[in-house]
């Protein structure tokens, strides 16, 4: 039943993402844009990261794309020309990313046994032994909620980065409000 | 007098030198201070110098006495100090400078007195005093180098005396250049001697030379070779002789002082010091008596025909030198040391005296407004009853340096070409310079003699207006003329040969200087008859030159130099120097300039190293950036591109 | 003096903390100066080089002369894990090298102290930040230490020539900055290689001279290469001909004060780098006859050349530029000459050079400062308006010549003393430039200060003033002194002179005349 | 445990994420194309979360606030370029052409 459903969201959100970045009008890409984070909300669910989805769906569906679409009206380009590059591009473009898609198909096999024959350079009879740390991690999530798994490494082990994000947004904030402006 | 108290000698003018020299930036016209520092320093110098004689002669110093004053280039091994050496040579080298210097210094006040560079003047004379001092003083090469090179600086200081005129600057520099290319030979000369004999004091070179060298061998050769390149150029012999002409741009006394009875005999007094390395290199001194004989033939010859004053006392100077080298050539050191003596009287005597002339002409064309030329003599003539003081004394310098007897010259140059055709015994060449020295001294007599003619005798011709203004100058003036008379006709006393009836005063007097090299040289006694005819021969010829040239230069038409017609035929070539100047000129200064500006500067330097390699390298590079930077196309598509290749690569790298 | 200072010095620890304090004052001073007020910028720039300059003096009676070895040494680790560390000390060669640098200090700015108008500030503070990369380089006894200083000077020169400079600066400070620039990054692959294979012969990763000195032979078989490396890198600075064309430009277009600098301390580094570095660890490869006879050809060459490039330039700075090729051809042939006489005067012809031309410099800046042109056919006559700068300038020009009794005669007589017995023909040959360095100064100087006065704008050039004056009466003081008694300068580089060539004489050959004065003794 | 399909989606939303970048001229698509990235890159972090514990979340978490901050500033840009050449089409804007 899982992998239908993720299959069901992974098929919205590759269709969708392929319509973004074909459309022409910056207003449907943006929509399909917002789909394709959704589906992907659902997939991390799928997977278990709750949190992360409904991080997923307030900040990038919600915050950044509303951003983005503010400012698609704010500069009235929604109707816009199109904005494809030439031919000799668009091949170009066919080329390496089908070379991308072929050297990345092969991850499409992977699974936690195989990752971990090929870390260690042997096949292992157990490997949950060698990502202790993720089963550590399911049975805190377990113990304290999906918030409190997230929230503890957070606050606790990557307190100093955390706090360097804060740093980085203050200075987002700062920086936008001065490019923005009219006049300096 | 103590000997070690030497270096008051060269202390007083040195402090002469400090004085004036102040006073010539604070002080320009405080003219008593400065000739009571000038001459007061010169006469205090000559006491000191007349007390080490006088010492030296009582106490019979044979070996050198050594004064260490300081420790100078003490590296390793190579040790030299800066000392004086005081014995017999130095002690007569010593009275000539201070003495002539003294009396030249004197003569100075008076003929400087309305320049504006009086106290500079006489900061230059001093400070040369004082290098002149180490030359003839230092104990070793260097010690004497310092002394060498110095007097070149004061002699370019002074010849570009009054700089404001090019054509003064630029004689002084020729003289400074001519005067390096001699340098350079003592310079090799001294790194010969280190390399062979570990040792450049005089003392340990006469020590040491008997024991390493191979006399007549490779390495003797080439030093004494090199020496005597530094003599041609500090005594203006044939080929670097031209700048001593030239430097008669500088003011009179100088030319007397430095040209004549000083600065250029250091090449004469050089290789007497170091006489054990001459007498050692037959090959050296042959060559050496050979360019003194052509030189004084050469330059005599020039002076026949030259109408500046001062440029035939100077080409005159050219010549007598040559007869020094003649002498030392020969192996009479003595002699060419003796001729230095009377040559530094009777030459002193004979520029101090044109000094005098000059003084007088140029006093009357400047009360006269008029613009000719002072120096001229086509512009003198009949000045025998302005100037008779002058007069007299001019005619016993004449006779000194024609070598009419008892005048000191004859006593000198006599000895000089005795001893030359004694040569000729065993080396034939020498009978060749016995005889050109004999025309020479024949061409000496005559010019100088039309030089008297042209400036005392016949008709005044230097205008009207101006015969009013002519005068003898004062007593200031006059009177080291005087005693320079005096010296130059009773010079020959110093050493009256036997055949004379005298002693050889100064061959006893020097020969402990000598000892070193005497084993090298074979004495032949001469007969009585035959010495008595070379000197009658001589003396001939001295004769004769006087009466030709007075005869012949009275009968000429003389004309004012404005009125005169050019030269023609080899009268031209004469006056116009053989065209040596033009020739090296044309031969070497030019191409070396040209080739420095056009090839070595414009092409190799600008063109090859700096345009194509340089430069080129920077184009070079340019140019691939310039193909890099077409990638850049500004297209944030494109250069996402060439991202994503990479990564594509790198995964491909990875993955496979 | 000596008797009286030492114990003062000694009680003080002195010895302990002077290079550091050095070393560290300069930089410090820079920083002062960017954080005070504009106004100050040149007072206090000239408290901190007389502060410097006062600090150093005691280094000339701390000195113990007698002493070859590394003196004032101290070390700090660094970058262990790199085997880096703060090695700083100095000997008899290096000495000079500091106090020329630190004496040279109030000079400049006393030099320069009307001739900058725009940015004082920070032409100020860079010009004490060259300082204390200068003396970096000359007291650093490892590698790194010594590359990052040698950098490390290229950057205040740079701005100093590229901001404060005449009409092509631009130019000509890209040039300085890219030609020294790719000669020593060949260095920085050597040093890394060089410790690498000492490294691997010993076990020991260090950057420390001593260390990679003690164990040259390991580096014997990648000598040709390294040598070359290093050479190169040298050569550029010293400036070998033909690798000297960045010097003319450097010199016309820097400011006074950076001409000095160059002239006195950065072109020493090249040479000095040699004496230290370059031959000491490679000395079987860099004496071959091979080698030495390039250096020697290139020497000479340089030496005639320069001159002769010399005497044809219409442009005063140009032509002192040239000049100082040809006087740095002495020091690479008293180098390569490898006795102690001539070491001693390619030291002495450092120090002489770097005070004459210094002074040189200074007197053109004079004359720029009242005329605003370097030709030499702008002048003429000028004696006759400015007699106390004509008689510097003259003084200063017979002590460039070599006249004895003034400062160059001492090192070029040694130098060419010395490098005789081994190179006889070359010696003769370079000999001949006496000639020609008379030549170039004394038609400069003829052209310059005598003549008549053709240009109205000369009539009323001022001569030099109480200021003007202070920098050049201790210039041409030295000058004479160092003529005269150069005793205690040669005292102070004997030692280190005689260690150096004991550290590479066993890779000379014998000298003919040494082997003929043995003979002689031993028949005695 | 749907490691391997994960992977593989995140791979093809990342490859569409470049082709958008490289086909796309509108300066502001671009952007969103690039969001489409760091998107797929989260989805990795997520998936291998399960065998490497939380930390991988911990960095999606990071990124998100990284791309916010990104939009906020690029957006500005965009803004800014849009005021001085009336367009936001990257043809338009080569200052970095050599």
């Amino acid at each position: 039943m899982t992998e239908v459903v993720f299959y069901v969201f992974a098929t919205i959100a590759v269709v969708s993402a392929a319509l973004c970045i074909l459309q022409r009008s910056a207003v449907s890409a943006a929509l399909w844009l917002v789909t394709t984070m959704f589906s992907l909300a659902g997939i991390y669910v799928l997977l278990g990261a709750q949190f992360i989805a409904a991080v997923q769906v307030l900040v990038y569906a919600g915050a950044v794309m509303v951003l983005f679409l503010f400012v698609i009206m704010l500069l009235n380009i929604g109707h816009s020309t199109p904005d494809l590059r030439g031919s000799s591009m668009v091949g170009a473009t066919v080329v390496v990313v089908g070379l991308l898609v072929v050297e990345l198909a092969t991850l499409w096999r992977y699974t936690p046994r195989r990752l971990a024959a090929e870390i260690t350079g042997t096949p292992l009879a157990n490997p949950a032994a060698l990502f202790a740390a993720g089963q550590a991690a399911q049975q805190e999530t377990a113990a304290r909620g999906v918030v409190g798994g997230v929230a503890a490494p957070l606050f606790q082990q990557y307190l100093v980065p955390f706090e360097a994000t804060s740093v980085l947004l203050l200075s987002a904030i700062v920086g936008a409000v001065v490019l923005a402006k009219r006049k300096v | 007098m103590p000997v070690h108290l030497v270096w008051l000698t060269v202390a007083f003018p040195l402090l002469g030198f400090l004085v004036n020299g102040a006073l010539a930036f604070a002080r320009p016209n405080a003219r008593r201070a400065v000739s009571v520092a000038g001459v007061g320093s010169l006469v205090a110098s000559f006491v000191v110098s007349l007390g080490i004689f006088l010492t030296v002669r009582s106490a019979h110093i044979v070996e050198p006495e050594i004064v260490k004053l300081w420790a100078w280039l003490p590296v390793d091994r190579f040790h030299i100090d800066i000392a004086f050496q005081v014995d017999p040579l130095a002690a007569v080298m010593l009275l000539v400078v201070t003495g002539v210097g003294s009396l030249i210094h004197l003569f100075s006040v008076g003929y400087m007195q309305e320049d504006a560079g009086y106290a500079r003047y006489f900061a230059y004379l001093n400070l040369f005093i004082v290098f002149m001092l180490v030359l003839v003083l230092g104990s070793s090469l260097p010690v004497l180098f310092i002394g060498w090179e110095g007097v070149g600086l004061c002699s370019y200081l002074l010849i570009g005396f009054w700089f404001s005129d090019t054509a003064n600057a630029s004689a002084g520099k020729k003289a400074f250049l001519m005067n390096r290319i001699g340098d350079f030979g003592v310079l090799i000369a001294m790194f010969q001697l280190w390399t062979t004999l570990g040792t450049l004091e005089f003392v340990g070179i006469a020590r040491e030379a008997p024991r390493l060298l191979q006399p007549g061998g490779t390495a003797v050769t080439l030093i004494t070779l090199f020496l005597f390149l530094g003599c041609t150029g500090k005594s203006a012999q044939i080929p670097l002789y031209t700048w001593l002409p030239d430097a008669m741009a500088g003011p009179t006394p100088v030319s007397a002082l430095i040209h004549a009875a000083t600065m250029v005999t250091a090449g004469v007094y050089l290789v007497a010091r170091t006489n054990v390395l001459f007498a050692m290199a037959p090959a050296t001194s042959t060559l050496i008596a050979g360019v003194g004989a052509l030189t004084a033939l050469f330059a005599a010859s020039i002076g026949l025909r030259q109408y500046d004053i001062k440029k035939v006392l100077a080409y005159s100077t050219v010549s007598q030198l040559g007869y020094m080298f003649v002498g030392v050539g020969t192996g009479v050191f003595v002699s060419g040391l003796f001729h230095l003596v009377t040559h530094a009287f009777f030459k002193a005597l004979l520029f101090l005296g044109a000094g005098s002339v000059i003084h007088a002409m140029h006093h009357a064309y400047h009360a006269s407004h008029s613009h000719d030329d002072a120096q001229d003599m086509r512009n003198m003539g009949g000045l025998r009853s302005y100037l008779p003081k002058t007069w007299v004394l001019m005619w016993i310098a004449t006779l000194a340096i024609a070598g009419v007897p008892p005048f000191s010259g004859f006593f000198s140059k006599d000895e000089i070409l005795t001893a030359a055709f004694v040569r000729g015994a065993d080396n034939p060449w020498y009978y060749l310079f016995y005889a050109m020295g004999l025309a020479a001294a024949f061409a000496t007599a005559f010019y100088m003699a039309r030089l008297m003619v042209m400036t005392f005798h016949g008709e005044n011709r230097s205008g009207a207006a101006a015969r009013e203004h002519l005068h003898e100058p004062g007593a200031i003036m006059t009177g080291p003329l005087i005693v320079l008379g005096v010296l130059s006709a009773l010079g020959g006393i110093l050493n009256v040969p036997a055949a004379l009836g005298g002693h050889h005063a100064l061959a006893g007097w020097l020969r402990p200087v000598f000892a070193p090299s005497a084993g090298y040289l074979q004495v032949e006694e001469l007969r009585g008859s035959t010495e008595y005819l070379l000197i009658a021969a001589a003396v001939l010829a001295g004769v004769a030159g006087l009466v030709l040239g007075y005869r012949a230069t009275l009968n000429s038409r003389l004309l004012p130099a404005r009125e005169a017609l050019p030269d023609t035929g080899f009268a031209r070539v004469l006056a116009n120097k053989y065209y040596v100047d033009e020739a090296y000129d044309r031969v070497i200064v030019r191409p070396v300039v040209g080739f420095s500006r056009s090839v070595l500067w414009r092409f190799f330097d600008q063109g090859l190293v700096d345009g194509l390699l340089v430069n080129g390298s920077a184009r070079l590079f340019r140019g691939v950036g310039w193909l890099g930077s077409q990638l850049q196309t500004g297209q944030v598509g494109f250069y996402v591109l060439f991202f994503a290749v990479g990564a594509v690569w790198i995964l491909h790298v990875l993955l496979g | 003096m000596e008797q009286f200072f030492s114990p003062i010095l000694a009680a003080i620890g002195y010895n302990r903390w002077i290079l550091h304090v050095l070393l560290i004052l300069p930089l410090v001073g820079a920083i002062g100066i960017l954080v005070a007020p504009g106004s100050w910028a040149r007072w206090f720039t000239l408290v901190v080089a007389g502060l410097e300059f006062f600090l150093a003096l005691g280094l000339w009676f701390a000195f113990d002369p007698s002493n070859g070895g590394i003196q004032f040494e101290s070390q700090v680790d660094w970058i262990r894990g790199w085997g880096v560390s703060y090695h700083i000390g100095i000997d008899g060669i290096s000495l000079f090298m500091v106090l020329l640098a630190t004496g040279m200090m109030p000079l400049l700015v006393w030099g320069s102290w009307h001739s900058i108008q725009v940015r004082r500030r920070g032409y100020y503070a860079l010009l004490l930040a060259l300082k204390s990369a200068m003396i970096g380089v000359f007291i650093s006894l490892d590698l790194f230490l010594f590359y990052c200083f040698w950098e490390l000077l290229l950057i205040p020169m740079y701005f100093l020539i590229g901001v404060w400079g005449s009409s092509n600066r631009l130019y000509a400070a890209t040039k300085f900055v890219l030609y020294t620039f790719s000669g020593s990054l060949l260095m920085l692959v050597a040093i890394v290689a060089m410790v690498w294979t000492v490294g691997r012969a010993t076990g020991t990763y260090s950057f420390s001279y001593d260390h990679l000195l003690a164990n040259r032979d390991a580096l014997a078989g990648q000598a040709p290469w390294l040598f070359t490396a290093f050479a190169l890198a040298f050569a550029v600075k010293v400036p070998i001909f033909p690798f000297h064309t960045w010097l003319p430009d450097a010199h016309v277009e820097a400011p006074t004060a950076g001409s000095v600098d160059l002239a006195v301390i950065l072109l020493k580094m090249g040479t000095y780098g040699f004496l230290r570095f370059a031959i000491p660890l490679f000395p079987a490869f860099a004496l071959s006859p091979a080698v030495s006879a390039v250096f020697v050809v290139l020497a000479v060459t340089g030496i005639l050349y320069a001159a002769l490039v010399s005497m044809v330039q219409p442009d005063l700075k140009k032509l002192v530029a040239y000049s100082s090729v040809s006087h740095l051809g002495f020091v690479m042939l008293g180098i390569w000459g490898s006795t102690v006489q001539s070491v001693q005067g390619a030291i002495m012809v450092m120090i002489a050079h770097g005070v004459s031309t210094g002074c040189l410099f200074f007197l053109i800046g004079m004359l720029y400062d009242r005329r605003h042109t370097r030709l030499i056919a702008d002048y003429g006559g000028i004696a006759r308006v400015a007699p106390i700068l004509t008689t510097a300038f003259v003084i200063t020009a017979f002590a460039s010549i070599g006249l004895p009794g003034l400062n160059g005669f001492i090192g070029e007589f040694l130098v060419l003393l010395g490098s005789y017995a081994r190179f006889p023909v070359a010696v003769g040959i370079a000999t001949i430039v006496i000639v020609f360095a008379a030549a170039y100064l004394l038609w400069a100087v003829q052209r310059v200060f005598f003549s008549p006065l053709v240009h109205e704008a000369n009539r009323t050039l001022r001569d030099v003033d109480l200021r003007e004056l202070a920098v050049l009466v201790p210039l041409v003081g030295s000058m004479i002194w160092m003529g005269v008694y150069p005793n205690p300068f040669l005292r102070r580089t004997e030692a280190a002179s005689r260690r150096y060539i004991e550290m590479v004489s066993p890779h000379l050959p014998p000298l003919a005349h040494e082997a003929g004065v043995i003979r002689q003794e031993a028949a005695r | 445990m749907l490691l391997g399909p994960s992977l593989a989606l995140s791979a093809i939303l990342f490859s569409l994420g470049v082709a958008g970048v490289l086909l796309r001229r509108n300066a502001i698509v671009l952007f969103m194309c690039i969001e489409l990235m760091l998107n797929a890159v989260n989805l990795t972090f997520v998936a291998l979360s399960r065998l490497y514990g939380a930390g991988g979340y911990v960095m999606v978490f990071f990124v998100m606030t990284v791309a916010a901050a990104e939009a906020a500033v690029g957006l500005a840009i965009i803004l800014a370029i849009f005021r001085h050449e009336q367009s936001v089409d990257l043809e338009n804007i080569n200052l970095l052409r050599g």
